[in-house]
């Protein structure tokens, strides 16, 4: 399993991705993936635009360990981590998660180990831009908490 | 002899800036302590890490090093 | 919430209906999907074919009632299962499950739930021919079991 | 007076096709104790389920009825 991580720093499309990827895996019973993306909502509340900055001596390097680490966890024949740099706008996609396993669960524990790991551990920072100007997001508890469950009792 | 410091995150609104270039230390703390009140406890907190040339952990700083500033991550 | 439920038979494009999908939830922060797909494998046992039956009069009202449970367990914004009938070649995908919630693992555990349960009961049987001929693909005592973690206590 | 069986999954095999039209039985076990007894006997298995027109757990036909036997299923 060689995994495929990349720091992308212009607009992507996951689904496109996504078909390369499961072409790229043809003998895998199950993929299992993730889309975050930037929400577009109304209001006064609404994010008008995201910044999302990292320290790249660390980032790229750490995605691929975690996604060998995920390799090492459960058999799967593909990874993939993407991340956006730069600025979004509402709409677009800031993460795509993929996992390819001969098994269904699997593909779902890797891609969700992933995804919690990139929120509580990757070297990135948000900022977000609302009409009340801009703020640094902060992590929050349930970050955390999610990224514990891997640790004594994984989930099955 | 100089330094390169980085905030990233919050940590650039503490240090009003994303970079800034400072005389040379030997010693972590002693950068730190070099700083701002302010911006010293900030960097103080035991939820901010250090990098060293993108090495986490050094504390012995050479000439020329770049030393990153890293607050809590929120990235996914 | 309401979910699209489709039954499929002829070749259809998961990348493409994940897109659409994604972009009739552009305010949920994330989209958890799994598709399964015919293992494209070399050798005696690699399956030259799959055929998927079903019984019309309760597959899609059974798949229609198992998206709606997820709505009801877990804040959803739109949920999408799709399934082949008929008969598929190997790499072609036979189940397209996508969830989108505001929360990222509102979206994992419905996306999982609803595999878990398609698997296990909706009204699918499947054959596979090999080199052997046709055999009938019977349910694994796994699917059961991953069908059992959702009844008592429930992942977290 | 008739009765349409259908035989989903592997019971097509046990049936010799997928479907057949048979004479009529109010009951759901005297009809299948009128079939061939291997047959029968897969059907009695209490794995097997049974749609009456679309409808489960109906165990009394009419006459037209279309009786599906359902094995234990393998989609997804």
């Amino acid at each position: 399993m060689s995994p495929d991580a990349r720091l992308i720093d212009s607009p992507f499309d996951p689904s496109e991705e996504l078909r390369r990827f499961a072409e790229a895996h043809r003998q895998s019973g199950g993929i299992a993936s993730f889309i975050g993306q930037v929400r577009a909502e109304e209001g006064e509340a609404a994010v008008l635009e995201l910044e999302l900055s990292h320290y790249p001596p660390l980032t790229l390097p750490g995605m691929r360990a975690l996604a060998t680490e995920a390799g090492q966890r459960w058999p799967l024949d593909g990874m993939l981590l993407l991340h956006r740099t730069g600025s979004l706008s509402p709409g677009e996609p800031i993460v795509l998660v993929a996992a390819a396993a001969r098994h269904r669960r699997d593909a779902f524990l890797a891609a969700d180990f992933a995804m919690d790991h990139l929120k509580s551990e990757a070297w990135f920072w948000k900022r977000e831009r609302t009409a009340a100007g801009w703020h640094w997001v902060e992590p929050r508890a349930a970050d955390h908490a999610d990224k514990a469950r891997w640790e004594n009792s994984p989930p099955i | 002899m100089a330094l390169t410091l980085l905030f990233l995150g919050r940590l650039q609104d503490a240090a009003g800036g994303e970079e800034r270039t400072v005389g040379y230390h030997r010693d972590l703390a002693a950068l730190i302590a070099s700083l701002e009140p302010e911006l010293g406890q900030a960097l103080r907190s035991d939820k901010v890490r250090v990098a060293v040339n993108g090495v986490l952990g050094v504390t012995v700083l050479a000439d020329g090093d770049e030393v990153a500033f890293l607050p809590p991550v929120s990235g996914g």
